[in-house]
């Protein structure tokens, strides 16, 4: 095992553009199917949990008890379904911003460590492309999404998607100067952007060094999401479906995936900043001991993504200009008295 | 104090998560239980019913249409007729139940009248009836209606022995009613279609007292 | 791990990632070109709007307010960017030289920073610049 | 107390001879016919001396034996005193016209409207008369007039021809028949009015703003109503309502359909409501019949027409926070289970779960069954604890307040003008509630509370039906401990043919002030049937109170309105 890492760290550092060529097409391939096959089984959680959290059974039927291939069906209609491009829409913007949301998603997927396999008392990262800034990264790949759900809503040609369009950029730009901010905070206390180094640098769980930056960046990355009580840009009482109206069949699917993905690599990234990421206690059984990072990680996402489905059931939703207040009137400050306080906390500590 | 404030929110799912699933039916297996007054799908008793087509003529949606069932009493009128309900249309006011002068039309519990054709929800008498006369009886409902008829026929022709001069109208009424008499049978159709029927109504019964939760009563 | 490969390395599968994720929709869209059905028609290509015909279309000149709403926005993400490169030298023991009021260089200039940040926010709030649409 | 005698005694002095005939029914009911040219006069009259400051509603008659027209204005007042004036004022048959009480009473606006496109009367001096019910295609034709032969039914396709218009949508068009041709008789060149498009286009102003349509196939919408918002980034400036989408036409199928089968019919105005629609019908029929109900029957009444507000606020108040929450909202589900509880008590009474068909003339259709008063004693218990966490959860939510508050005020004021009713009404502070100003069974005997707001806002709407929820639970219990044994129905059978009479007759629908004029001509079908809901109301109220808000709180207003537009179609 050692020589095989020996003979991977040698050719890495000798060819590191094949080196990271090959890595990079393993890593894509493997990445898009689990981020998809993630992100099924977070719209199944979605499904399941909001049922249980209104009395309800959930999907019971395709796939045993537990409804497990519901989403496999719904794709599967999806598929079948016709697809229909509205006459007065703008058509290439409006064909590519499925895909723009498609790859956004991959390129958060490639800077993001999903979990650390543990050997010989070593922790090593399972991710891509382990930038140096992969934290500032990101918290900006991330918010490409929007930029798709504009291209969506304004080549739409359609009033509820004009305004879920603007609604949405709305939403990003007010959340995303705290949010940046609290990943400042963080990064000052880790000295580190890189965040596998984050993750491994908390001895004390950020959620507790700093909560105050821990709360604001929970309700920026909901807000990121696009979920209740920020769901703003796809109001369904007030714009139908926001930007995603004129979308149907597979190229709404392809979207709603992307929304899915995001909330499933906005949960690792929370994880992953706050939460101590893969840290846990290792689980002394010979085989499990390499994966119980990863099993420790796994368990921290659930929670955060059960967190994020519990608000939906519990919560209302803002009116937009109340969310723009909050980010700029509220929020802004407080993640600048956080940041003050991170510096204040990580001098002492260091 | 916002979050504090927020607490009672965040509670509200947890408990609902508690307290086990109220809202969905799993419909076709577990059927809702319906109270004794539950206006369903009409329950015929065809033996006393008199085809009087009140009902017919009350309902608001005129879903309601009179046609001849071959179970009907023979010792009744002979152009007896019974109600047949189209679904399709019937909004269960109930209307038709309270006009009956017999009470021989009720409402049950049985609720799913889904159908693959449109004529499926269309039912008459024959699907309608949950009490009508076993074919014994009705043959010798049969037999006692053609003794009567023989009677009638036999005074009739006493009758016209008697009033031998007025001939002719007498004649005419012995015809008449002979000519009924004959009408009585069941339509063609229906003859057709005898052996089947015969079959069905002695399965009938069974199948309802072995399938009890269909109508979601149970 | 890796040792230490050249910056520009890194974003190579960053480059396979863009390419693979453009590659699974197109991929999904070509598979439904060939298995789903296609009758278009007139209605079915209109616009939904409540289930009516829309009134004039939507392409409409936004309310201005809005784009001074996005202007506010593009002055505080540079402002905040400029924290990012404040990070490595907080890091950096080496470049903090000096101390002011009891603090070192690198954290009173961002104090500095962050005072002129938020006279900016104050600013904005006062001229109602952040008052949605 | 001002009685209806004292109210015609001083309109005859204020006006002598404008009052042509007069009848007082009883104190709270005056019927007097008015000299048309004065009845503008005596109307603001009524409402400047005497209190009449409840413009509730008017009706059209067509007496086409008569060969005249009659416009019933329905008046009332805000608590002042409990007279309700029925003022008819005659017009003939050929080119009717009476004058226009829009500029007096704002909400006489849609009533006369909807009298015009249905009868053909013409209001002078009203502000615009265009369709509100109808299309566009059907003025002229006049279908509630009694010598109307039908239009050439468009859904079978006979005639009807489609033919795409410039704008994209489809137009049905019927071409004339040959014959028609012949004879010269080619029916109708277009309307000579803008329709409501048009309309609303001419109020786009610069280029920032837009139209867009909430309805009348809309998350938002309860039903079909079509709902514009003129908007400027998310501002609304202006908004526009049209009704009519699933117009049913129930007051002229109740003239062709028995007394007793036009009853089926009151379930399906609005089935949440539908059992006091049944007692509406069936009160109005029992006053010109002068049946007295048995004491039973009519406890049984009291108590099955609260529940049935129960569970309408229970759906109405969920219903609402699914708009401003989505519909993963818990408390929603909440509400659901209380209402399943409910509707399967009244259920349990009448056999049916939302369309009951439950009260006769002069009684009720069934008894209660075996140990109702004990299960509705438990079930009321917990749906009382229930509701005071359904009040004490939206008083401490944070986002609640944010969204809610101050949204949609009402001013006192503001709302008696412009004629809305019910929960809305009660919100702004008016206690008039027409089980305490028009009582009618054993209310009178029974001890409760009329529920009232402060401010008026979204807010205080869905407190007033909350707190309501906890009355409606004390007057049933009341009830069950009063219930007295007895018959059901009254011993005298009531005749197919309902003696020629005419009668108003109003109940506290959960929505507000339910009113029906019944005519009878003392055939065995109604003559004319008004339905005078409290939806109409409502619905009229909302463009107003729309402009200047935002579009979520468009969404806000709207639903805490709990409007049903099924019932304003009629």
């Amino acid at each position: 095992m050692d020589g095989i890492i020996e003979a991977i760290s040698s050719f890495a550092s000798q060819e590191p553009a094949i080196y990271y060529l090959i890595i990079g097409i393993i890593g894509a391939v493997v990445l898009s199917a689990v981020v998809n096959i993630g992100a099924m089984y977070v719209i199944w959680l979605e499904v399941k949990l909001l049922g249980d959290f209104s009395a309800r059974y959930g999907p019971n039927r395709v796939g045993g008890r537990w409804g497990l291939l519901q989403i496999v069906a719904d794709a599967i209609k999806l598929f079948t379904k016709e697809d229909s491009i509205p006459a007065s829409a703008d058509k290439p913007v409006y064909v590519w911003a499925p895909i723009v949301a498609s790859m956004a998603t991959m390129l958060v997927a490639a800077a993001i460590p999903f979990g650390a396999l543990y050997f010989n008392g070593k922790y090593y990262p399972l991710v891509v492309a382990n930038m140096d800034i992969s934290a500032f990264y990101v918290e900006a790949a991330l918010s490409l999404l929007v930029i798709a759900a504009f291209m969506a809503g304004y080549s739409s040609n359609n009033k509820y998607s004009l305004l879920g369009a603007f609604r949405g950029i709305a939403r990003m730009i007010s959340y995303e100067v705290p949010m940046g901010v609290c990943v400042i905070s963080v990064a000052i206390m880790a000295h580190s952007l890189n965040l596998a180094e984050i993750a491994q640098n908390q001895t004390l769980w950020y959620a507790f060094a700093q909560p105050l930056g821990f709360g604001i960046f929970i309700v920026a990355l909901i807000t990121d999401l696009g979920r209740i009580p920020f769901d703003q840009s796809e109001a369904e009482e007030e714009i139908i479906c926001g930007y995603t109206t004129e979308y149907g069949g597979i190229r709404w699917g392809l979207i709603l995936f992307q929304e899915y993905n995001n909330m499933l690599l906005g949960s690792i990234l929370l994880t992953l900043l706050f939460l101590g990421g893969w840290a846990g206690p290792i689980i002394p059984v010979p085989g499990l001991s390499i994966i119980s990072p990863l099993i420790w990680m796994f368990m921290k996402v659930v929670i955060v993504l059960w967190f994020l489905i519990w608000t939906r059931s519990a919560l209302l939703r803002l009116r937009i200009d109340q969310v723009t207040d909050l980010g700029w009137k509220v929020l802004l400050p407080l993640s600048i008295v956080n940041l003050a306080w991170a510096v204040v906390v990580g001098s002492y500590f260091a | 104090m916002l979050k504090r404030k927020m607490l009672k929110n965040w509670g509200w799912p947890l408990r609902i998560a508690s307290r086990g699933t109220e809202v969905t039916r799993l419909y076709p297996e577990v059927m809702m239980e319906l109270p004794a007054a539950e206006r369903g799908i009409h329950e015929l008793d065809a033996t006393t019913c008199i085809g009087c087509a009140s009902c017919a003529r009350i309902c608001p949606n005129s879903c309601i249409e009179m046609v001849t069932y071959k179970y009907g009493s023979p010792l009744k009128n002979k152009k007896m007729q019974y109600p047949q309900i189209d679904y399709g249309r019937c909004m269960f006011c109930g209307l038709c139940v309270d006009e009956c002068p017999a009470e021989c039309l009720k409402m049950g519990k049985k609720v799913t009248m889904a159908g693959w054709e449109r004529e499926d929800i269309v039912r008459g008498p024959d699907k309608l009836a949950v009490k009508k006369f076993t074919a014994k009886e009705a043959a010798e409902l049969a037999a006692e209606a053609k003794r009567i008829a023989a009677e009638k026929a036999a005074a009739a022709a006493a009758k016209k022995k008697a009033a031998a001069k007025e001939g002719a109208p007498a004649e005419g009424a012995a015809k008449k009613v002979a000519k009924e008499g004959a009408e009585n049978k069941p339509p063609k159709k229906a003859v057709a279609k005898e052996g089947e029927n015969k079959e069905a109504n002695a399965q009938e019964p069974k199948k309802e007292d072995a399938k009890p939760t269909e109508g979601g009563a149970s | 791990m890796a040792g230490e490969p050249m910056a520009v390395d890194y974003y190579i599968p960053l480059i396979i990632f863009m390419i693979m994720g453009a590659i699974v929709p197109i991929a999904a869209l070509a598979a439904v070109k060939i298995i789903a059905p296609l009758k278009p028609s007139r209605k079915k290509r209109s616009t939904y709007e409540g289930g009516l015909c829309p009134v004039r279309d939507a392409k409409i000149q936004y309310s201005v307010q809005y784009y001074l709403f996005a202007i506010v926005f593009v002055i505080f993400d540079v402002e905040v960017l400029f924290l990012y490169p404040w990070i490595y030298v907080y890091a950096n023991k080496a470049l903090q030289q000096f101390m002011v009021f009891g603090m070192n260089n690198a954290v009173f200039e961002m104090l500095l920073f962050i005072v002129v940040l938020l006279v900016g926010l104050v600013y904005a709030v006062k001229k109602e610049a952040l008052r949605w649409v | 107390m001002t009685t209806a005698s004292d109210v015609l005694s001083a309109v005859q002095s204020a006006f002598p001879g404008a009052v042509l005939e007069s009848r007082v029914e009883s104190d709270r009911r005056l019927w007097a016919t008015i000299d048309s040219n004065s009845i503008v006069d005596v109307c603001k009259h009524l409402s400047e001396k005497l209190n009449f400051d409840h413009y509730s509603g008017a009706a059209g008659v067509d007496w086409i034996a008569r060969k005249e027209m009659e416009v019933v204005e329905i008046m009332a007042s805000h608590g002042a005193h409990q007279v309700v004036a029925m003022l008819k004022s005659k017009t003939p048959r050929e080119n009717p016209s009476v004058k226009s009480l829009a500029n007096l009473f704002w909400n006489a606006n849609w009533y006369e409207r909807e009298i015009w496109e249905m009868f053909g009367i013409n209001f002078e001096g009203h502000p615009g008369l265009y369709p509100l019910l109808l299309g566009d295609e059907l003025v002229g034709v006049w279908p509630w007039r009694k010598d109307f032969k039908g239009y050439p039914d468009l859904t079978t396709g006979q005639r009807a021809v489609e033919r795409p218009t410039s704008e994209g949508y489809t137009e049905y068009f019927i071409p004339p028949t040959p014959a028609e041709i012949e004879a010269g008789t080619v029916p109708k060149e277009k309307p000579k009015y803008p329709s409501f498009r048009e309309r609303e286009e001419k109020e786009i102003k610069s280029d920032s703003e837009m139209i867009m349509h909430m309805g009348p196939q809309h998350a938002m919408l309860p039903g079909p109503f079509l709902l514009d918002i003129l908007i400027e980034g998310e501002r609304v400036h202006k908004a526009f309502l049209d009704m009519g989408y699933i117009h049913k036409g129930i007051e002229k199928i109740m003239e062709n359909r028995t007394w007793l089968q036009g009853l089926t019919y009151t379930d399906r105005m609005c089935y949440v409501a539908s059992l006091s629609n049944n007692e509406c019908y069936c009160g109005a029929i029992e006053k010109i019949l002068g049946l007295e109900v048995p004491l039973r029957a009519q406890y049984i009444r009291v108590i099955l027409e609260e529940l049935s507000r129960i569970q309408s606020h229970l759906i109405g108040t969920g219903e609402f926070m699914t708009l401003i929450a989505g519909v993963g909202y818990a408390p929603w589900n909440f509400m659901i289970i209380d209402r399943e509880s409910i509707i399967s008590l009244i259920e349990s009474v009448t056999g049916a779960r939302l369309t009951h068909t439950f009260v006769r003339f002069g009684g009720v259709r069934n008894d209660l069954p075996e140990g109702f008063s004990d299960k509705c004693r438990s079930a009321l218990k917990y749906i009382e604890s229930r509701t005071k966490e359904y009040i004490e959860l939206f008083e401490q939510d944070p986002i609640y307040h944010m969204r809610m508050e101050n949204v949609g005020v009402l001013s006192p004021d503001r709302a008696k003008r412009v004629g809305i009713s019910g929960p809305p009404l009660r919100a702004t502070g008016v206690a008039y509630d027409m089980r305490k100003e028009d009582p009618i069974l054993v209310y009178p005997d029974l001890d409760f509370k009329v529920v009232t707001g402060t401010r008026g806002d979204s807010a205080d709407r869905i407190d007033v039906r909350l707190r309501e929820i906890l009355e409606s639970i004390h007057i049933i219990e009341q009830c069950l401990d009063r219930i007295p044994a007895g018959p059901i129905k009254t011993e005298t059978k009531v005749p197919k043919k309902i003696p020629a009479g005419e009668a108003y007759y109003r109940v506290e629908d959960p929505r507000g002030e339910m009113g029906m004029y019944v005519i009878s001509d003392g055939g065995d079908k109604p003559y004319r049937v008004k339905v005078r809901g409290p939806v109409y109301a409502t619905l009229q109220t909302l463009p107003p109170l729309l402009e200047g808000v935002y579009i979520a709180d468009a969404v806000a207003i709207a639903g805490s309105m709990d409007g049903c537009p099924s019932e304003a179609d009629r």
